[in-house]
């Protein structure tokens, strides 16, 4: 394998954009970065810059306006990255399917690589989203 | 003929890079468990270069990739001049250099983040330099030369002559480390209100030549910190390791200060260390002036 | 651009967000800074806006209560309950008084789990990672706490119309009291730093300062009131439980930034000791009451959400589909006070002040 | 003696808790390499028990995120895992108790799979 390939995999830098979810998944982000689960320990760093960055990390349902500021991320977002879409209403929309201002998923606005499920997600559930979706960054590298 | 001391210079030249990484590392880890947490693994910081290296850059201006090599060229510099025995103003003055491509490099984005980075990271220049420099002159009272060579083999360690100079090298390398209370430029954990300052607008390889001169420049301060025990090196770099240890303890002792009080406090502090140790120095009889 | 044609005084305009670590939630901030100080704020809402008020009368009401809860995830029991509680008043369901007391426990936990995560969040935005950590780690005790009651750390899921679908037995009950024991140890440890270090004091004291007519202007709720002297506190109503409880709203006079944190803080030690009151009080019996009538009328609920006043206007007609479920959250109440607090204050001031109202976007809009 | 005891007031207050800390195990759960068990009734995934069920839709009725699909005509239940909010409404409701709760949560996958379940006739 590549040694850049490898550095890949063991630094995912992430980007953390909330485009209509309840906040639970959001905050449960941030636990997975704070003491008791520490995804630090696998290089993973919450760096808020869409230029530095390599998985973006998407909630809630999408909506018309923040699909706008989602599409534009990850456009800024340079390759190679992977979206990974956590919680029920990223996937399939959950409980807001029938809200009236949604689009019902992430992956009608950008594609998404890995679905994480739960409602809201649990820590463990998004380091293991965050484990898969290097999984795929490798295989894209065609590691 | 080439003596065994330059062969070690060029040896250490070429390892400073890596010492720094290593320290970043180490860092991280100390933070980590600072903050009850398990931490990166040490070589975390190299992993992260490395990726960046790998990645598609989006070069926002021309400017970007000339100047991101010249922060890395001129902080290598720096440290050259220091291991080859140079002169410590001029040092100071390539340190200050590479800052200043950082600076630009911000400057020219479009990025109000990035700009306002760039405007604080100049408070940081403004806030260091002199402290620098008022360094290198206590030395210099102390030992009657600028040049590094020549510190080096003054016959007594520095540091009992010039205790409030080594803790104005630490309030330089805080800064310079962009460490708590005085991270107002760029962080890296980028929770911070101009998200990530200086860096907003690199990526890619410019981003990783950065990194690889923030370690170089980190280095550089610490190297200056050891010459306050310059007869000998291996206490001289203790020195310099538990000063990086107090930053570090900083780091999580305090939030992070505006600039305003970043320029005074660095300023006051720096000055009244550095005149009463120059007093101490009369008084004692430890220098003349 | 034609640099020559810009005028002497250039304005920087900064769009704050609607992605930004400091804010975990999309809001934009757009401010106009002239000299490194803030002298106009414009906030853009709608990044989260779903309609869940009309998902609210497409649903059969039952299901509204899985959807209510999840109008926020920091306070989703409070807006179960308040939702629970409105249907209640509509179909005559009584609520056992146990039910009351688990409500005000679980409640209580919100408000916890809510105001540890912004001390958390708060300590994040003055760059203090390290309290940040601790804090959370110690948040960790609650959200396990939730996990035993539940099964899940965030969405308690427990509130229900007629009560609460779940009971606590004894073996619940001396763990909560042994957790309430522990967090109250280590956020006792904790609280000089946000009371006393003078680093904190410096990011905090007289920043943002929202004098008391003022905040009555604007109509300010909660603790960014209660942080500007006014003893506003919707548990006062004694709706459920909290008639039968002792407490008084913690109210700090000075209106700055660091009277609303020092507000929040004494509210952790608050609701610990409510929930061990709460615990000591608590009658045994039936926890739910099954209602079998649908909603029918207009009634109004307010209580007391970790950022204030929450308040529901919920409208039946007889069927399964509710008319009207109208949700005014505090957030929404709290955003003219933010814009004004805001001005005249310097850049690297711009996110405690932020914080300081504790926005919730996804209550704001819904 | 009281200079000295003014100078540690003012000390940052954080520095005793960072260096205990410091000194003492971290409070991290390795997650990936040490799988703790889950709370005694973790809401993890259901799993439909289709010798009990009688295909009633009670629990299609409740559902707040219609995550359940079921077909009385042909028998088939479709259960749709990225859909659920894991409320366990329906396991409460099932009369039958068909619904089967788990307490070990759902995997993250690259496709949004849907659970497929038939009545063997």
């Amino acid at each position: 394998m590549r040694l850049v390939t490898r550095a890949r995999l063991k630094s995912p830098w992430i980007l953390h954009f909330d485009c209509g979810s309840c906040n639970g998944c959001d905050i449960e982000i941030l636990a997975a970065l704070t003491p008791k689960f520490d995804a630090e320990r696998l290089g993973v760093v919450n760096i808020g810059d869409p230029k530095q960055a390599d998985v973006i990390v998407v909630t809630g349902p999408a909506n018309p306006r923040s699909a706008r500021a989602l599409r534009s991320l990850y456009e800024q977002t340079p390759d190679p990255k992977v979206v990974v879409a956590v919680g029920a209403c990223a996937a399939t929309g959950g409980v807001f399917r029938n809200c009236e201002n949604v689009f019902g998923g992430v992956d009608k606005v950008i594609p998404v690589d890995v679905y994480v499920p739960g409602c809201a997600a649990r820590p463990e559930q998004i380091i293991d989203g965050l484990l898969l979706a290097l999984r795929k960054l490798k295989e894209k590298d065609g590691g | 003929m080439v003596s065994m001391e330059t062969v070690f210079s060029a040896v250490a030249l070429v390892a400073a890079p890596f010492a720094g990484g290593l320290l970043m590392g180490v860092d991280r880890k100390i933070t980590a468990r600072m903050q009850s947490r398990m931490g990166p693994p040490v070589l975390q910081p190299f992993y992260d270069v490395l990726k960046l290296w790998g990645k598609s850059p989006v070069i926002t201006s021309r400017l970007q990739p000339i100047l991101a090599f010249g922060y890395l060229g001129f902080s290598f510099l720096s440290v050259a001049l220091l291991l080859f025995g140079g002169d410590l103003l001029s040092i100071v003055f390539t340190a200050a250099l590479a800052e200043v491509c950082i600076v630009t490099v911000s400057m020219s984005a479009k990025s109000p983040y990035s700009y306002l980075g760039g405007r604080r990271e100049l408070f940081c220049m403004l806030s260091t330099e002199p402290l620098m420099i008022l360094s290198a002159l206590s030395i210099y009272i102390v030992t009657r030369s600028f040049i590094v060579e020549n510190v080096l083999t003054f016959e007594e360690p520095l540091l009992p002559l010039l205790p409030g100079a080594f803790i104005v090298t630490g309030i330089v390398l805080l800064i310079e480390m962009r460490k708590s209370p005085f991270d107002v430029s760029a962080s890296s954990h980028a929770h911070q209100e101009i998200v990530r300052g200086v860096y907003t607008e690199l990526s890619g390889y410019t981003m990783a030549l950065v990194e690889v001169g923030h370690w170089i420049r980190t280095v550089l301060v610490l190297s200056i910190a050891s010459i306050f025990w310059a007869p000998n090196i291996l206490v001289g770099w203790g020195l310099a390791l538990a000063l990086l240890f107090m930053v570090i303890l900083a780091d999580n002792a305090f939030p992070r200060l505006s600039w305003q009080r970043m320029v005074k406090t660095s300023w006051a502090l720096g000055f009244a260390l550095i005149a009463a140790n120059v007093l101490l120095l009369v008084v004692t009889g430890g220098a003349t002036i | 651009m034609n640099e020559t044609e810009q005028p002497v005084e250039v304005n920087t305009v900064i769009p704050f967000g609607p992605q930004h670590p400091v804010l975990p939630e999309p809001i934009q901030l757009r401010f106009t800074i002239h000299q490194d100080k803030v002298v106009g704020v414009v906030p853009n809402i709608g990044y989260i806006h779903r309609g869940i008020e009309k998902a609210c009368e497409l649903n059969d009401y039952k299901k509204n209560v899985s959807l209510c809860e999840r109008v926020c995830g920091i306070c989703n029991f409070m807006h179960a309950m308040a939702y629970c509680e409105a249907v209640e008043e509509l179909t005559d369901t009584e609520v056992p008084d146990r039910a009351k007391y688990l409500r005000v426990v679980w409640s209580e936990l919100s408000r916890l789990q809510s105001h540890l995560l912004w001390l958390g969040l708060f300590a994040d935005s003055i760059g203090f990672e390290s309290l940040f950590m601790h804090i959370w780690r110690d948040r960790e005790i609650v959200l396990s706490l939730n996990e035993k009651t539940s099964g899940h750390r965030i969405h308690l899921s427990t509130c229900a119309i007629g009560g609460v679908n779940k009971d606590m037995d004894k073996g619940l009950i001396s763990e909560y009291k042994s957790g309430m024991e522990l967090l109250e140890r280590r956020i006792r440890e904790l609280a000089p730093v946000f009371y006393k270090d003078r680093s904190v004091k410096d990011r905090t004291v007289g920043k943002g300062v929202l004098p008391k007519k003022r905040a009555m202007l604007l109509g300010a709720v909660g603790p960014t009131a209660r942080g500007s002297g006014i003893p506003q506190d919707m548990r006062r109503l004694g709706y459920e439980a909290y008639s039968n409880l002792d407490f008084e709203p913690v109210v700090h006079d000075e209106g700055d930034v660091h009277a609303r944190l020092l507000v929040r803080l004494e509210e952790v030690f608050q609701s610990i000791r409510l929930i061990k009151e709460c615990l000591e009080k608590m009658p045994e019996g039936p926890v739910m009451n099954k209602n079998r009538r649908f909603p029918n009328g207009a009634t109004v609920v307010r209580i007391e959400q970790p950022r204030g006043e929450l308040f529901y206007n919920v409208m039946g007609n007889g069927t399964k589909r509710l008319r009207r479920c109208r949700i005014r959250t505090p957030t929404l109440a709290n955003i003219p006070a933010l814009v004004d607090i805001l001005v005249g204050y310097d850049v690297s001031d711009i996110a405690p002040i932020v914080m300081s109202v504790d926005p919730c976007i996804s209550c704001t809009e819904r | 003696m009281h200079i000295l005891h003014g100078a540690l007031i003012k000390m940052p207050r954080m520095i005793k808790r960072v260096l205990r800390s410091l000194l003492s195990r971290p409070a991290t759960v390795r997650y990936p390499f040490v799988k703790p068990e889950p709370a005694r009734g973790t809401r993890g995934g259901i799993s439909f028990n289709m010798d009990r069920c009688d295909l009633c839709q009670d629990c299609e009725r409740v559902c707040p995120s219609s995550s359940i699909k079921i077909y009385q005509d042909s028998g088939r239940i479709e259960y749709q895992p990225f859909r659920c909010i894991y409320c366990h409404i329906c396991v409460r409701t099932c009369m039958q108790r068909a619904i089967t709760p788990s307490e070990m949560v759902r995997g993250p996958a690259y496709e949004k799979s849907v659970d497929v379940y038939e009545v063997h006739r």
